[in-house]
């Protein structure tokens, strides 16, 4: 069989791929002795699964039509499909591609933070974290995707308890406890609508959601179940105040994993959410009339607020990058909160249904650019602990000076955080603005400048300790990181700048993604 | 396309080489290159607009070259070169590549023909710039750059709601006339307020200048509040509410000049004073005014990077700049004094030194627009300089008698720098010419005529008098180590308290929930523990508990919102 | 009176809501680790009964095809607890380990004392 | 406030009438003295100058001459009074 046919026998399969390939890499990984060859399997495997994405996110693209894939060749309501459409297969391709841009970065980085004998396993649950993070994306079932979600989260705990600190065990725990409650309330919510509609396909219960609200009684239950499963996912994300699992688990998982986690994980659970709050209450339930953008744009801004500042007074860098995220992920859901709103008339020309909606390709570009920006600081992170061994600030003092590469990429990352125009950040902010000014919440345009203020605080602030101060003992020892870690960090790194001038690669792609969204609903 | 580059983009890519270059010699011969470079390809442009580009379906013009851009540019390129100079001898590539970057940035922001080009070098201004402060490394420096960033980038966002809700109303991003009936209008008016350093909006700039590094204070003085000035007569020419804020900033400056100890503050304020000049030539509007204000402009970076550069000698050399800690240093510095009475006189607006030929313009504006008060506020102002500049900061560094330990000659850089400067401080002033024929505006004028030397003159001289009958008399306030009050209290004295309680409500919230997880919590977290006592519901939630708590609070919020 | 007929044919629901409540409350109110995973079971137990309940029919058999049997409990609620019962004990499992390990660690599954075990927030 | 700072405040200028030049009192005679010459003879000169000014006040005799004493001698010493509600200790925003 030649190498045509055999990849146009494969090509139907690809979504199922996308979950077995990384399965079975985890499967195959935890037979392994070697770290080494465990990585290599892992490699691959990344790779792989970023060259299916890629492939489906193009296909998609070029036909406009969803790629729907039946398990077991069984129709939609009975059996369980895999759907990828542009806002999944977008997602899809932002986690794979961090996934795979960091395993250069892993083999050092593990070989020197975890044990010799738990490093094949550390590979393993990576590999099986990612599988679920594709599955939660690609499912087009509800119960599905709950399976994902615990098969992504169970892989999380034990790599987070993987960590050097012994309170790497405690933050594993506690996120155990925080995301099995997460979960358990999603599948609440998703029970609930079951039993309202006696389907678990996203598009089915979209479908039959509109005779259950007509009827007064039922309409409580279809508000308990957005209720509840809206808090579920909320969790796993870290939407303010359900993020206090966070900043512990960032801290002390392996430099490696937090990167990888911070890019993936919450992501996928936005991407979660979105669905949920568009795909499947949208269309029968105008969201406008629910309370839940209003919670999401308040908790969002608190977010931005509040962990921002906790950022500001943070001593250790890791810390404080986690809080920024949990600060991030409030630009984000601002941005689908907002997408929540209607659009002011007298600033569209145009159909609502033809124009993206700003709020909403905001809050999507920035799952990408915040994915790359912050797998970037992390990874820089993860460099200088395996140079020094530590990332508090009275450590990392005056790092620059002997890793200058490494502080360098983490200050265009930085940059990037901090919105400065001509990074990926500023086009996030930019259409975050102007998703404000749509819906004439003009008071969010100035909220949105104030913590971005306080970002730049956070950033200004490791920055001066990282060039100017004097170094450490530590610091003044240390070495340029190795090319393997190098590479991966400066991919990133004019990542943030190249998709701060070209957006073509995720606006584009977001405001279609947002156009089939949020189009939907009006 | 290789027409179509903004020349401030030259000197940043070129500032992205320096770090790699080996060598202090081949490092300084390449810095120097960089301003002649752009120089060079500036002249080969014609007038204009360039740099068609698209970002996010935006229609961006990155560079635009007309009469009021190239003058700027120009002078801006002038004194990238004169800083480049000055900062030879430092071996820190870190100082020197912010330098460039920031003097690149400015210059391209000069060079924007919209507005997201124009916020995009805007940023970059601030971003680079806080490098200067940051490097003289001292934990004042730290803080005063942290509020020189947290300003100078919140005027940028500023500028960005401004500009987005502008764009949203007009459909345009053409930086040009702006109005301030709307609120976009203001918004932008603000933020190059900020920049330029409007009253109770300036004292970034007499924190921050102070603090930074010898050489990084020259390079600061000369680009972050002319490029304000240049986006307030592009954008704001004739905007009546200009010309009081700028005869406020001449004047409420003055008192603050008089009292400062530390010289390179003294030249901060006074820096802002000639800004008010300015600003109130754009103001004022007419076409003598504008061309004032731009010529004024050009002079201003001239002198004040002069007088920048020889304060810095003296603190380069005595470790001061504090006038109660020098004196007597003609003797050992002679050469340092020769240039500071320079650009002394160049500042007093002395006839045939640079500040003369174009304060001038300014004030024969004002009068001609009839606008009394203004002008006669100028005019005072113009002459306090004379005292608070022109004489006051030479004569403690150089004359007065000795309160610290001699220095030695500036180092050989500094004084090709500093002479250089001087050089066209007094070539402009001799032929006007030179500047005139660039101005924007095309109007007639002849600065030296018997009347305007006579009156400039007098108006000097009887400043000196004053001067020095004040000073013999026991009136002049004595300089001593001090902190002045000015609006920064504002933001210093009760944002610390604001600050404080921000902090402890964190704790309330972070500690208990987050942070409580590591023991040694705030004292909120165990007065709380201890309200509560071990026994109740609180006391044994313990932070697991807490978390699911408060997801437990959230849901029950999601789903009572949902009923009402 | 009606209060009393619903209670009798809701109580399926009823004992769901309060396996919730408590297992939730468990989780909140007890330090000692064992027992927060013990009330996450219950809060998980919750579950599996909301999704029995409606699923189960009164009279109703296992569903065989044939057509001798006309009424039949819904399958997919029950395969769907396998399912969330495999996750729950994989859940479980992770959580017991986990504590194993903190116990080694630290000497103790007591939250509080762990905290004071740590006391730098380094 | 540490004791450095505290010592720095016999500064500038000295009393009256002892000289606050580096060469003495008699030095400082003469700059007052070559000051006040130079003055006069500009206001003199001012008699022969043909003026153009817009303003009224601009043609009165010495105008110039008087308004730059004037505005210096009333800033100077607005900056005098003002100072005793402006000045705070070297440390105010550290403590």
């Amino acid at each position: 069989m030649s190498a045509m046919t055999f990849l146009n026998a494969v090509e139907p399969h690809l979504p199922i791929l996308l979950i077995i390939v990384p399965l079975f890499g985890a499967l195959m990984a935890t037979f392994m002795r070697s770290g080494t060859v465990a990585w290599f399997i892992s490699l691959v495997v990344s790779v792989l699964v970023a060259l299916i994405a890629w492939k489906l996110l193009n296909t998609i693209l070029s036909t406009g039509t969803p790629i729907i894939y039946k398990i077991g060749n069984w129709e939609a309501p009975i059996g369980i499909v895999y759907k990828v459409d542009q806002l999944s297969g977008f997602v899809l391709l932002v986690i794979a591609a961090i996934a795979a841009v960091m395993m250069p970065f892993a083999r050092r980085s593990i070989a020197a933070e975890i044990k010799q004998r738990a490093q094949p396993w550390y590979y393993a649950m990576y590999l099986l974290c990612l599988a679920g993070l594709m599955g939660i994306v690609i499912t087009g079932d509800a119960f599905n995707a709950f399976v994902f979600l615990e098969i992504s989260s169970l892989a999380t705990y034990v790599l987070i308890a993987l960590g050097r600190h012994r309170r790497a065990l405690l933050a594993a725990y506690q996120y155990l406890i925080m995301g099995t409650i997460g979960a358990t309330l999603y599948v609440i919510g998703i029970g609930l609508l079951y039993v309202l509609t006696g389907t678990l396909n996203f598009d089915d219960i979209a479908s039959r959601l509109g005779p259950a609200l007509a009827d007064p009684e039922r309409r409580n239950a279809v508000m308990a179940a957005l209720g509840f499963a809206f808090v579920g996912v909320s969790l796993k994300l870290a939407l303010f105040p359900m993020h206090v699992w966070l900043p512990n688990a960032y801290t002390y998982a392996p430099s490696v994993a937090t990167a990888f986690l911070a890019g993936t994980a919450t992501k996928a659970a936005i991407y979660l959410l979105i669905r949920l709050l568009f795909t499947v209450f949208g269309v029968s339930i105008s969201i406008e009339t629910l309370p839940v953008p209003q919670v999401l744009i308040v908790l969002s801004i608190a977010a931005m607020f509040l962990a921002s500042f906790s950022a500001v007074f943070e001593n250790n860098a890791k810390r404080m990058l986690a809080y920024s995220s949990i600060a991030q992920v409030g630009y984000i859901m601002l941005g689908v909160g907002l997408a929540c709103l209607p659009v002011l008339a007298a600033t569209t020309d145009a159909s609502p249904a033809t124009t993206p909606n700003n709020g909403m390709t905001a809050g999507l570009v920035h799952i990408a650019n915040h994915a790359i920006m912050k797998a970037a600081l992390f990874l820089a992170l993860g460099a200088v602990y395996y140079r020094i061994g530590s990332v508090l600030y009275k450590d990392i003092a005056g790092i620059g000076r002997t890793m200058p590469l490494t502080m360098l990429a983490f200050g265009i990352a930085g940059l990037g955080l901090m919105g400065t125009p001509g990074t990926a950040g500023f086009i996030s902010k930019w259409y975050l603005a102007l998703g404000a000014i749509d819906t004439g919440w003009y008071s969010i345009v100035f909220l949105i400048v104030a913590s971005s203020l306080i970002s730049l605080i956070y950033i200004g602030r490791i920055t001066e300790v990282v060039w100017f101060r004097e170094p450490s003992a530590a610091a003044a020892q240390a070495k340029e990181a190795p090319l393997s870690m190098l590479v991966p960090l400066w991919i990133l790194a004019l990542l943030t700048i190249y998709l701060g001038l070209d957006t073509r690669a995720t606006v584009d792609v977001a405001a279609e993604a947002a156009k089939v969204l949020v189009g939907g609903i009006r | 396309m290789t027409n179509e580059l903004n020349p401030g983009l030259i000197v940043i890519l070129g500032a992205l080489l320096v770090p790699f270059l080996p060598g202090r010699v081949l490092r300084g011969a390449f810095m120097l290159m960089i301003p002649i470079a752009a120089f060079a390809y500036l002249r080969t442009l014609p007038m204009g607009d360039f740099g068609q580009m698209e970002l996010m379906g935006l229609q961006l013009q990155t560079l635009r070259i007309d009469k009021l851009s190239t003058v700027f540019g120009t002078i801006f390129l002038i004194a990238t070169l004169l800083g480049v100079i000055y900062a030879l001898h430092l071996g820190d590539w870190v100082q020197h590549t912010a330098g460039l970057i920031y003097a690149g940035s400015a210059i391209g922001a000069v060079f924007a023909g919209d507005f997201v080009t124009l916020f995009f070098f805007w940023e970059l201004t601030a971003i680079s710039s806080v490098f200067l402060i940051w490097a003289s490394g001292t934990a004042n420096a730290l803080s005063a750059g942290l509020r020189y960033l947290v300003i100078q980038v919140g005027s940028g966002v500023i500028l960005l709601a401004g500009v987005l809700m502008h764009y949203r109303a007009t459909g345009t991003l053409t930086f040009g006339a702006m109005s301030t009936e709307t609120l976009p209008g203001t918004l932008i008016l603000i933020a190059f307020g900020i920049k330029c350093a409007f009253p109770l909006l300036h004292n970034w700039l007499a924190n921050a200048y102070p603090a930074a590094t010898v050489t990084g204070t020259v390079i600061l003085s000369v680009f972050t509040t002319k490029l304000a000035v240049y986006t307030l007569a592009r954008g704001y020419a004739g905007t009546e509410i200009l010309i009081p804020i700028g005869v406020t900033m001449a004047l409420f400056t003055v008192i603050y000049a008089l009292l400062e100890n530390d010289l390179r503050r003294v030249l901060a304020y006074s820096l802002i004073g000639q800004l008010g000049l300015m600003v109130a030539g754009i103001g004022i509007g007419s076409d003598l005014a504008i061309n004032g204000a731009v010529a004024h402009a050009a002079c201003g970076i001239l002198y004040f990077a002069l007088l920048f550069m020889a304060i810095g000698a003296v603190l380069h050399r005595t470790g001061t700049a504090h006038a109660s800690k020098l004196g007597g240093l003609a003797k050992s510095m002679p050469l340092t004094a020769t240039f500071a009475v320079i650009g002394a006189l160049a500042a007093a607006a002395v006839p045939f030194f640079a500040g003369f030929i174009s304060k001038a313009l300014i004030l024969s504006a004002a009068m001609k627009a009839g606008h009394f008060w203004a002008w006669a506020g100028l005019l005072a102002a113009g002459a306090a300089v004379v005292i608070h500049t022109a004489i006051k900061v030479p004569y403690f560094a150089f004359f007065a008698k000795a309160q610290g330990e001699p220095g030695t000659e500036a180092p050989a850089n500094m004084l090709l720098a500093m002479g250089l400067t001087a050089a066209l401080c007094i070539g402009l002033g001799v032929y006007p010419e030179a500047l005139y024929s660039m101005l924007p505006r095309e109007v007639k004028y002849q600065p030296y005529t018997t009347e305007h030397i006579i009156t400039q003159l007098q108006l000097v001289c009887f400043a000196a008098l004053a001067f020095v009958l004040a000073l013999r008399f026991g009136l002049f306030p004595a300089t001593t180590r001090a902190t002045l009050l000015d609006s920064d209290w504002f933001y210093r004295v009760p944002g610390r308290h604001l600050a404080m309680i921000a902090n402890r409500f964190r704790s309330f919230t972070w500690e208990v929930v987050a942070d409580g997880i590591v023991k040694g919590a705030s004292k909120t977290y165990h007065a709380l523990y201890h309200h509560h006592g071990p026994d109740g519901l609180f006391g044994r939630t313990w932070p697991t508990g807490m978390m699911a708590f408060w997801t437990t609070v959230t849901l029950g919020a999601v789903v009572i919102l949902s009923y009402l | 009176m009606q209060a009393l007929e619903t209670l009798a044919t809701h109580y399926n629901y009823f004992i769901t809501i309060v396996l919730m409540i408590s297992g939730l409350f468990i989780v909140i109110a007890r330090g000692n680790l064992i027992k927060k995973l013990v009330g996450l079971s219950l809060f998980q137990t919750s579950v599996y009964l909301l999704y029995l309940t409606p699923a189960k029919i009164l009279g109703g058999t296992a569903p065989i095809y044939n057509p001798a049997y006309k009424v039949y409990s819904n399958p997919l609620p029950h395969v769907l607890m396998l399912t969330a019962i495999v996750v729950g004990v994989a859940t479980i499992a992770l959580g017991l380990a986990l504590v194993v390990r903190i116990k080694e660690a630290y000497g103790t599954i007591e939250e509080d004392e762990i905290f004071s075990k740590d006391p730098d927030s380094e | 406030m540490s004791a450095d700072q505290q010592g720095h405040h016999i500064e500038t200028p000295p009393d009256k009438g002892t000289g606050a030049t580096a060469s003495g009192a008699s030095n400082a005679n003469r700059i007052v003295y070559g000051l006040s010459a130079i003055c006069a003879l500009l206001v003199v000169a001012d008699l022969f100058v043909h003026k153009h000014g817009y303003f009224k006040i601009e043609h009165v005799l010495g105008f110039y001459a008087f308004f730059g004493f004037l505005a210096c001698t009333v800033l100077v010493l607005a900056a005098k009074l003002i100072r005793a509600i402006l000045m705070r200790p070297e440390d105010y925003y550290d403590k």
